[in-house]
């Protein structure tokens, strides 16, 4: 408009193309472009990873996104380990929700050694509990947290302060703080604690009206919608091409929920409806998990309603120091905080697991849908996109 | 799933097909037209989405798995298609015109089992690891204990002991020990 | 320093740079970093070996500490100013948060995070290692300003903890840097690690925490030791 | 009075200003963390950071402008104090004047400038891309920050038909409704909006953005440079907060009055920053070209017919 009103026209082949197409040839020699690293050692970076950006000013003209700062080798770990000792350790695959490790690998054990309808039914309520609650943890750092990504860093220290009161139910219940061990093939470790449901309760009400003041906070705010809309758009159709699940994918109107597509525990018995918003940029998706914010409130109060007050926690199971499992393979899917996660597990008959694989949502948002989604976007949003996307590199690398 | 099962076997031989639930099929088929099977499944029966792609090693019978799984979002089941290939120079053909985000799961398993994929993008870069001069990391003779032993400079004072004589004699110290215990510990 | 003895520098650590470079592995120098010539702007044409000439290519100097009552004065405003580097090496980190937020708030300690290693003098190594992250480890840890401290989290930093058996992971942190102080447990729990922290400041406040001195005194030990477990060696022996 | 007497007094001044500087800063610090709900760092904080600084045993070296960066951006907080009356007495030569004369306020306008470009030439020597990108997008917001405020300054010397800061502060005396604030509402706005970016918190902080650019210019600087930048830092926030009081809000009597106008001043982007996150530098510059400039030609228009 003012270059208009000036009659000033700038040379076009001096400034940053406008439209940036992933096969746009790259000259490092001509000195258009600059090579710069995010990472691993830089506070924009979700976790331990890093991004090599090829920049034109201030323009992304290439991303490559590099793993593997936190790889453990989990995979070729379990294979020297009997079925129970390999489960404290693989459960540490995914730092920010180790709940839905602990579920799989239980399910997968019980559903190849034929123990799959042996669960007792208060095990099951306790299971969702702690899953629930695991996803209710990670939001509490994940809506916020968005708005930190745009220096809006006082919804983040009022959500980690929630999270934190989260976790002391979490040690309540399971005498750990992240890493908690509780979901045991067989059942669960521990029985709900007397006056639990009361201080979760107190806890509830809390998050509550933390839940109004991050919308006025975040999603009233003129700067918070200038810079998250319109900004790294998910269309429909990327969706199956890029294997994109969960928020990301419900952010841009596709209802996927492995909660409602294969319902597993009792989440049948449970009244809740995915939410999903239409434009799949940062806005909606960081608006979709407000809204899950607030489901996830619900659902906790539902569970805690619905279980029964007690029961037995654990199946009757076979020694676990020579427990062996027949030849057989599955796949488990859950949905957690992130999306689709599931786990493919194969045993050959003896008492070691032949081969773990985990599948999880990051695997893809961070590698081929963040190269995509950098292409063209400015250098000061990659830390709003990598959140936005939620990508978790240890369940990447494992 | 059945049905899906007949239309399959009736266009590719299908070598062993395994229903581990009502909505898990697994079906075997050989390595040339498996990734025209995965192509059908993903245009004509709605298996649009893939889950994974995996890899087990079977080195008693000289063999590697791979696994292709697709879920059918519409009719909210899931079939994995398994190939069995060589063990020794591996190699397959690359699927990275179906999905977009295939090519990583090749390069891992380029990476971690030193499968081929001719053609596959990136395929020659490192995944996880860098620098690696050992053989593929997740083969089935590739020990683990033995390379960090000789590697990373293990501090002296750890033991590992066998859990069930650990646990007999630190929990049960005065009861003899039966028949049926000894045999499961062999 | 006059225009020849410049001259001489310069051709000497130029010979010294090619020497290294021959002596390391060249498969592992990255296209960027290959020795090339660049044309200057006046025409004459300059030999660039980006991995030595953007570099310092000197060993580390053993800086001895001043001693006697100003000594005491400078750790006592150290050990109450404690910049942490924002580098979550492992899940350790996932603690972090906590840290900086209501709960258990660590500015009450003078502890701050700082995003950049030039101005943050006190390093958490959150966790096991694996040697990829260890490269960059080491090469953060070397552009801190001395005096530099490390605290290590977990039993991975110790022993390993439970990927002892790990083909990826270091066993144990003291072979490659010098450790300041442990804080046990998987994870440690913020109390854990504001506790780390007041010891750390009870060993800089007794002048005990000298550990970037010994990192000098016996660099050839632990670059050795570094040397022996990251393949691609494809950095400068010592850069800051 | 004598020369020597006035560099004496000026040096005491620097001192006060660069102690309540470091206090300024701690209290702001400590208001945010109140928001969030913690304790914050303690008061001493500043002058410990320093300390630590200066006693850092590393020094590293990028070449001589490396050096002269800080010590120029040290300059242009020094520079704006002493051309610059910080406590009316009604003596145009007066104790706390400093070296003020009749055409102060180009000076002053021109050091403004000064700190950022020796920041410039020394995160340019420093050679880290990230500081290159933060002193690019300080300069690209100063000069949308200049543009409004320069305006509204230009008013306000159309107004009162002077240079001289002191003449300005001289003539907003005796009463409230006196104050720039009152007298020309336009200017005084205009100088209010760009406040904020000239203090440089959040929306504007776009030089020091952690979770994009690190920290910006100061990325590869240490020890006793950093240390040097802090208090020059300091400096500059104080000084910033008084140039505004001297035109807006009717200069100080006392230095209890200056605390207490520029700590109110300073507040008051502390106060926008905590609730509104950072802007992208275009649209930073957009802002600034649009209501700010707006009302920076309103006051040009309201005094120059």
């Amino acid at each position: 408009m003012i270059n208009k009103f000036l009659g000033f026209k700038p040379d076009e082949k001096l400034l940053p193309s406008k439209t940036v197409t992933p096969d746009t040839e790259i000259d490092l020699s001509s000195h258009k472009y600059q090579k710069i690293w995010l990472g691993p050692n830089h506070p924009g970076v979700t976790g331990n990873m890093a991004v090599e950006l090829t920049v034109q000013g201030n323009t992304i003209m290439k991303a490559k996104t590099h793993v593997g700062y936190l790889h453990r080798g989990f995979e070729k770990l379990i294979e020297r380990r009997l079925f129970v000792q390999g489960f404290p350790t693989s459960i540490r695959m995914c730092v920010a929700e180790p709940d839905t490790n602990e579920y799989l690998i239980a399910r997968c054990t019980e559903e190849l050694s034929g123990y799959a309808d042996a669960v007792p039914e208060y095990a099951n309520w306790l299971r969702m509990l702690s899953l629930e609650m695991a996803r209710l943890a990670g939001l509490l750092r994940g809506v916020p947290g968005q708005g930190g990504t745009f220096a809006l860093g006082i919804g983040v220290q009022w959500g980690v302060y929630l999270r934190d009161l989260i976790l002391d139910r979490f040690e309540e219940l399971t005498g750990a703080r992240v890493y908690h061990m509780y979901i045991i093939p067989g059942g669960v470790r521990g029985i709900l604690p007397d006056g639990f449901k009361e201080r979760m309760e107190d806890n509830l009400r809390d998050i509550d009206d933390f839940i109004i003041r991050i919308k006025k906070l975040m999603f009233h705010n003129s700067v918070f919608k200038q810079r998250a809309k319109g900004l790294a758009v998910i269309t429909p159709d990327m969706v199956d091409k890029f294997g994109i699940v969960g928020t990301n994918a419900r952010g841009c109107g596709v209802k996927r929920d492995v909660r409602k597509d294969n319902p597993y525990l009792y989440y049948d018995k449970l009244d809740f409806d995915p939410p999903t918003a239409t434009d799949g940029d940062v806005y909606s998706r960081t608006w979709v998990r407000w809204q899950e914010l607030i489901q996830t409130v619900d659902l906790i109060r539902q569970i805690m309603a619905k279980m029964p007050a007690k029961g037995d926690i654990r199946a009757k199971m076979p020694n676990v120091l020579n427990w062996k499992i027949a030849k057989g393979d599955t796949y488990v899917r859950l949905e957690s905080g992130r999306g689709e996660y599931g786990m493919y597990y194969v045993t050959d008959g003896s008492d070691k697991p032949r081969r773990i694989n985990l599948r999880g949502p990051s695997y893809n948002h961070a590698i081929s849908v963040l190269e995509h989604m950098l292409i063209g976007a400015d250098v000061a949003d990659v830390h709003a996109i990598m959140v936005s996307l939620q990508t978790c590199p240890p369940e990447i690398e494992r | 799933m059945k049905e899906l099962i007949e239309k399959l076997s009736s266009k590719y031989e299908l070598q062993e097909v395994t229903y581990q639930r009502n909505n898990l099929v697994f079906a075997a088929i050989n390595k040339d037209s498996a990734i025209d099977a995965v192509t059908y499944l993903r245009d004509y029966e709605g298996y649009t989405h893939l889950v994974m792609m995996s890899c087990v090693d079977w080195i008693e019978e000289g063999k590697l798995q791979l696994l292709y799984l697709l879920n059918s979002p519409s009719q909210k089941n899931d079939i994995g298609i398994r190939v069995y290939i060589e063990r020794e120079n591996p190699e397959m053909v690359s699927a990275h015109h179906l999905w977009k985000s295939i090519w990583t799961y090749q390069r891992e398993l380029r990476e971690a089992f030193g499968i081929n994929f001719p053609g596959s993008p990136r395929i020659e870069e490192n995944f996880v690891v860098e620098g690696w001069d050992d053989m593929p990391h997740m083969l089935r003779d590739f020990d683990t204990h033995e390379y960090a032993e000789k590697t990373y400079f293990p501090r002296g004072n750890r033991k590992t002991n066998d859990p069930a004589e650990y646990m007999r004699a630190k929990l049960y110290p005065n009861q003899p020990v039966t028949a049926k215990q000894r045999k499961d510990d062999k | 320093m006059s225009e020849l003895d410049l001259n001489d520098k310069m051709s000497e650590m130029l010979a010294k740079s090619e020497a290294n470079v021959e002596n390391s592995e060249k498969t592992f120098v990255r296209p960027e970093d290959e020795i090339r010539e660049v044309v200057a702007p006046d025409g004459s044409i300059i030999k660039v070996n980006p991995l030595y000439d953007y570099f310092s290519g000197e060993r580390p100097q053993e800086e001895k500490p001043r001693g006697g009552i100003v000594e005491k004065f400078l750790n006592w405003a150290r050990a109450e100013s404690i910049w942490v580097l924002g580098f979550g090496t492992g899940c350790g980190s996932i603690e972090i948060p906590p840290l900086v937020t209501p709960r258990f708030d660590m500015f009450r300690y003078g502890v701050q995070m700082r995003p950049t290693p030039r101005q943050s003098n006190a390093f958490i190594i959150s966790g096991y290692l694996s040697v990829k992250t260890l490269k960059r480890v080491i090469r953060t840890y070397e552009q801190m300003p001395s005096p530099k401290y490390i605290l290590a989290l977990g039993s991975c930093t110790i022993n390993g903890g439970m990927y002892y058996d790990s083909y990826s992971t270091i066993n144990r942190l003291d072979k490659y840097i010098p450790v300041d102080v442990y804080i046990a447990g998987c994870m440690p729990r913020p109390e854990a690690l504001l506790h780390g922290f007041v010891k750390l400041k009870q060993l800089i406040k007794e002048g005990k925490a000298e550990k970037a001195n010994e990192y000098a005194r016996n660099f050839d030990e632990y670059k050795a030791n570094q040397k022996k477990i990251i393949k691609d060696w494809n950095m400068p022996d010592y850069n800051w | 009075m004598s020369i020597y007497a006035k560099l004496a007094y000026s040096f005491i001044g620097l001192m006060i200003v660069l102690n309540w500087g470091m206090l300024m800063g701690a209290t702001m610090r400590k208001i945010g963390a109140r928001m969030a709900g913690r304790h914050g760092i303690p008061f001493k904080q500043p002058w410990l950071n320093l300390l630590k600084n200066i006693s850092t045993r590393t020094i590293i070296t990028h070449g001589v402008m490396y050096y002269i960066g800080p010590v120029f951006r040290l300059t242009g907080g020094i520079g704006i104090f002493l051309f610059m009356p910080v406590i009316f007495t009604g003596d145009p030569n007066g104790l706390w004047t400093n070296f003020s004369f009749s055409g102060d306020l180009i000076l002053i306008l021109y050091f403004q400038v000064f700190g950022m470009l020796g920041m410039a030439l020394g995160a340019g020597e420093g050679g880290h891309p990230y500081s290159a990108m933060g002193i690019a997008r300080g300069l690209a917001q100063h000069a949308a920050v200049e543009l409004p405020l320069t305006l509204a300054i230009l008013s306000i010397a159309i107004q009162y038909d002077t240079f001289s800061v002191y003449k300005i502060v001289e003539a907003q005396q005796g009463g409230i409704m006196n104050w720039v604030l009152f007298t020309n509402p336009f200017a005084a706005a205009a100088i209010i909006l760009s406040m904020l970016g000239a203090l440089g918190h959040s929306p504007f902080n776009l030089v020091k953005a952690p979770n994009e650019i690190l920290i910006g210019p100061a990325t590869e600087y240490e020890g006793t440079y950093l240390g040097f930048m802090m208090s020059a830092g300091a400096i500059l926030h104080v000084m910033e907060a008084v140039l505004f009081m001297n035109l807006v809000f009717g200069g100080a009597t006392s230095w209890i009055e200056l605390i207490v106008k520029s700590f109110l001043i300073y507040f008051w982007s502390v106060f926008v920053g905590m609730v509104f996150p950072r802007f992208k530098i275009e649209q930073s510059i957009t802002w600034f070209f649009k209501v700010p400039f707006a009302l920076g030609v309103l006051a040009i228009l309201m005094y120059s017919f």
